[in-house]
């Protein structure tokens, strides 16, 4: 399972792990927002990998399995690219293509080098609902979960399920219903569980949480040496 | 129907961070209000249950599959605001975790498949709560219709220039996505209402129907004319032409000194038409959700 | 010596009209290991959880001489510590010591106590190690021992294990009881496995369709009701 | 007699790296019930979703002669019945009977001969007279049942069950036992109840961390591994 590696990743230490979550979440978004706005040339990705392979390099994770996983984007993008080369731009899609897999990079090194639970809480002090949080928090702690249990059921399935030669599309399509509906029971059963684990041990409504992060001035000078270095890289790939 | 970075122009995802994050806050500000606090869990393990009902495939046609999206289904099972919530949660997460769509983008995903779609799917639920099978079977089909209808002219209007052709081969693949969609959400309700009656909740019967209707309206309206658009673009950038002339004193305070490039030019009238499809339609559709709220509560 | 836990006349019923408890009277003194046995859906589980109040029915729960009721959840919760069956859904925060920590922060303590706390109760349970882990990442032994913790970190007078052997292998399960006993608390077990219940019991309940069919010895309930099956 | 099962230096590592076999042999004669024991974690279940096809591994794995690879998926799965853990998760038809037909109408079988063979299949579990409830509403011992029902009916030569017992109460569990001496298929069982073990085995097989630490009497396994706790 690919988050799950990932997850493990995201627990080493390095210089880019003990950074605040925010700091790292603001540079990433400048990073994104300045290779966003840069020129639609395949060149103007070039400084913006250049700073995030250094990145990868100074977080000290894999280099070769980052620039598979971020590759995921690279399909979508690959039949955008070639859309637009049909329309007669081809550096327009080769500058998508370009783009798109840097910015997924991107967007790869900041959680591979941030506890999940640590990004949470900085996107929360950064502003977001806090029953979004919450939610993304439950959401996650469960999506391994019950994903197990959709693996298995479709497992089960496919031991009854026979060629396909004779098979009515109608029941296939019933049984799916039907597993969704059990997959779904489970679910809300489970969340009854928690929710009574929860009243069990004293939870009236108010999240208390162990966490408190201090913004220290090697985040401070972190966020702003990668802001600016967002800015630069913009500019350079603005030069002609 | 998950656009990652990039593929927008800046002022599409700009314009729709701008409009996803306070509808957001918004969002989850009332679904909080009607929240049980104990229910939050089951709010977030049904964000990691839609997730996982990616993996049961559905037999569609010939050797292919399909999978449920689940907009639907939740705001059939938890009401629109909850149901948005959550599924702003499955596209943030797809969206870090996976990268599955961009980051720069998540307000406009958050806008076409949490925000719009959940609305799409709510009105129908609403407004055919008596015929039980009509109204989850729309529900999943315009929630969908709507998200990739959004979706393919926010790319259309940022420049990606797709040849008519292709733009109306993708525009009756998302048809047919959203038929499907459709099918899959009436028969998952019908076989958990068999399971157990009380996990969905009785649509809701109140609420006068000539507001539901005129919302339904709405929903319609943007969703075929998203459609019609995608069929034909040139009607896009007409859309946005007449929308220029209405959106530009609204841009131009907020972005007179607007310091990043602006960008070519042929590129800064569609962003304008962006705007202007996303405040009509955006407008009609709040306009009507309010008011039906209003009625019934 | 008065007793930890009095239930007297304890009836529940489900919404779908589901008679899960018909009248069931019970009795744990300070030191007790009780067993609970009795068929699947006999309402071993039901009857738990009503210890804290998680469920409420007719007849009156007493713990530790408060009457539990909404009132009195708060501190009723902190003396009765309950490990469920399911230890994913015990372990519900995203890591190890945020979970454990979870019940000392809601019993109101600041966080470098509850963080004290935690770890003092990881270190009982022996996972001192992997306090920065995600709870999805552990081995079945070490959740269920982590779920236990974090119950051990309120410091409850009462422990309440639903199933507590399920998944586990054998050497977990003997790590289990070693654990149990060590621990001083009195303990509500519910079990299908007569040799971990044998291994604990200090005294056996057999349910039976919701009410108590007979009190007293492990052997003799097994014996009476052929619990256990003859190899 | 030629094997029923034939695996020879089967490897198999997840996405993620887990080395979760690391070179098996194993084989299974005609008649035989071979019980799987091992610690949490030991591969045992990802060994058994080898011997259908449902993970593919490095290494052959051979069932009735034939090659388990995809070209053979279909017989394979036909000869080879499968019970997981969960009944729940094997359990999606609305109904008994449906689910338990669901085998056979994939298999090809018209719906009266696949109806036909599924009343067959609950009447050999003991489950004759609920063929129209639905799977979710039934207790545990019965889901286990219908579970196994739904791959009876599909005639196999073999079956595998993952951990059986799991839920089940002591007489449920010797029920199931009884049903499982009278089925003439040979059976390959993963467990941690040795007692139920004891109760089917003809031969065990210890899993370690992925490979096959002995082979041979379950009585002598048990011993070696010290996999019994003495009470
Ligand atoms: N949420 C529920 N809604 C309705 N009925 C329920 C619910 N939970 C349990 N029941 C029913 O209540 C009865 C008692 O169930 P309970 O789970 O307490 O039994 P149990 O003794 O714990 O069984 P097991 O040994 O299988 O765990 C059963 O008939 C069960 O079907
Ligand atoms: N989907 C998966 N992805 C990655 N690793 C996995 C996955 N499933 C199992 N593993 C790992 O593979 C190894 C073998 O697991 P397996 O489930 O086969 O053990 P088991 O013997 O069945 O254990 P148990 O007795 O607890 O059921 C373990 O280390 C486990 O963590
Ligand atoms: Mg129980
Ligand atoms: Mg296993």
């Amino acid at each position: 399972m690919h988050h799950v590696v990932v997850e493990q990743w995201s627990r080493r230490r390095s210089f880019l792990h003990v950074r605040d979550a925010r700091a790292k979440l603001l540079v990433a978004l400048a990073l994104l927002a300045a290779l966003a706005t840069a020129p639609a040339s395949p060149i103007s990705a070039v400084p913006f990998a250049f700073l995030v392979l250094t990145g990868i390099a100074a977080a000290r994770l894999p280099m070769a399995s980052m620039l598979r996983k971020a590759a995921v984007v690279l399909p979508f993008s690959l039949l955008f690219a070639l859309v637009e080369w049909a329309a007669g731009q081809p550096m327009a899609g080769m500058a998508l293509l370009a783009k798109s897999y840097v910015s997924a990079l991107t967007v790869l090194l900041l959680v591979a080098s941030t506890p999940q639970p640590l990004l949470l809480s900085g996107m929360e002090s950064l502003g977001a609902p806090r029953l979004l949080v919450l939610m993304a928090q439950t959401l996650y702690r469960y999506l391994f979960v019950i994903s197990e249990q959709a693996q298995h059921m479709r497992l089960a399935a496919s031991c009854r399920q026979g060629s396909g030669a004779r098979r009515s599309r109608a029941r296939a399509f019933q049984a799916a219903a039907g597993a969704l509906a059990i997959l779904f029971a489970r679910s809300y059963s489970r969340a009854e569980g928690i929710q009574r684990a929860m009243a069990a041990r004293g939870f009236t409504g108010d999240f208390h949480s162990l966490q408190r992060r201090s913004f220290n001035s090697r985040d401070t000078v972190f966020a702003c040496a990668g802001a600016a270095l967002a800015v630069l890289a913009h500019l350079v790939a603005r030069r002609p | 129907m998950h656009i990652p970075d990039n593929f927008l122009s800046t002022r599409v995802w700009l314009t729709l961070d701008g409009v996803a994050a306070p509808a957001v806050a918004w969002v989850a500000r009332r679904a909080h209000k009607g929240l049980d606090e104990a229910r939050i869990p089951l709010l977030g393990v049904l964000g990691a249950f839609v997730f996982a009902a990616q993996m049961v495939n559905f037999p569609v046609g010939v050797g292919t599959s399909a999978h449920l999206v689940g907009g639907a289904l939740l705001t059939a099972i938890l009401g629109p605001a909850p149901a948005a919530l959550v599924m702003t949660a499955i596209i943030a997460t797809q969206a870090f975790v996976f990268q599955d769509g961009g980051v720069l983008a998540l307000g406009a995903n958050v806008f076409n498949m949490a925000l719009a779609g959940v609305l799409a799917a709510w009105v129908p639920l609403r407004l055919f709560s008596g015929r039980r099978r009509v109204s989850l079977f729309l529900a999943g089909f315009l929630s969908v219709a709507m998200s990739a209808g959004l979706a393919l002219a926010e790319l259309t209007i940022s420049g990606i220039r797709m040849p008519p052709r292709l733009l109306a081969l993708s525009a009756g693949l998302f048809a047919i996505g959203a038929i499907v969609e459709g099918m899959i959400t009436l028969a998952a309700v019908r076989a958990i209402e068999r399971l157990n009656p009380r996990w969905i909740g009785p649509a809701p019967a109140n609420g006068s129907r000539a507001w539901a209707a005129i919302a339904f309206a709405a929903v319609l309206v943007v969703v075929v004319g998203l459609f019609a658009a995608s069929g034909a673009p040139d009607g896009v950038m007409q859309i946005g032409q007449w929308a220029d002339l209405h959106a530009r004193p609204v841009w131009a305070a907020p972005m007179a000194d607007y310091s990043l490039p602006a960008g070519p030019l042929w590129l800064r009238r569609p962003a304008a038409a962006m705007l202007g499809l996303g405040l009509v339609g955006g407008s009609a559709v709040a306009a009507s959700y309010f008011l039906l709220r209003r009625r019934s509560s | 010596m008065s007793p930890l836990i009095e239930v007297r006349g304890l009836r529940y019923r489900y919404e779908d009209g589901t008679d899960a408890l018909r009248g069931i009277d019970f009795t744990v003194y300070p030191g007790e290991t009780v067993v609970l046995l009795g068929a699947n859906g006999s309402g071993k589980t039901t009857f738990l959880l009503h210890l804290n109040g998680l469920l409420q029915g007719e007849g009156s729960v007493r713990v530790c001489g408060m009457d539990v009721s909404p009132r009195n959840f708060r501190e009723v919760r902190s003396k009765v510590g309950m490990v469920f069956q399911d230890a994913d859904e015990q372990l519900f925060m995203p890591t190890v010591l945020d979970d454990v920590a979870f019940g000392p922060l809601n019993q109101g303590f600041p966080a470098e106590e509850a963080a004290a706390r935690a770890r003092s109760a990881l270190a009982r349970v022996g996972l001192g190690d992997i306090e920065h882990r995600a709870p999805y990442h552990l081995s079945a032994g070490e959740k269920r021992r982590a779920a236990l913790a974090g119950v051990l970190a309120m410091e409850p007078e009462i422990l309440v294990l639903d199933e507590p052997t399920t998944y586990l292998d054998p050497p977990a399960q003997r790590n289990l009881i070693g654990l149990l006993v060590s621990l001083p608390q009195a303990k509500v077990v519910a079990t299908h496995d007569v040799r971990f219940a044998a291994a604990l019991a200090t005294r056996a309940v057999f349910f039976d369709k919701g009410r108590v069919a007979k009190e007293g010895k492990l052997d003799e309930i097994v014996e009476l009701f052929q619990w256990d099956w003859g190899t």
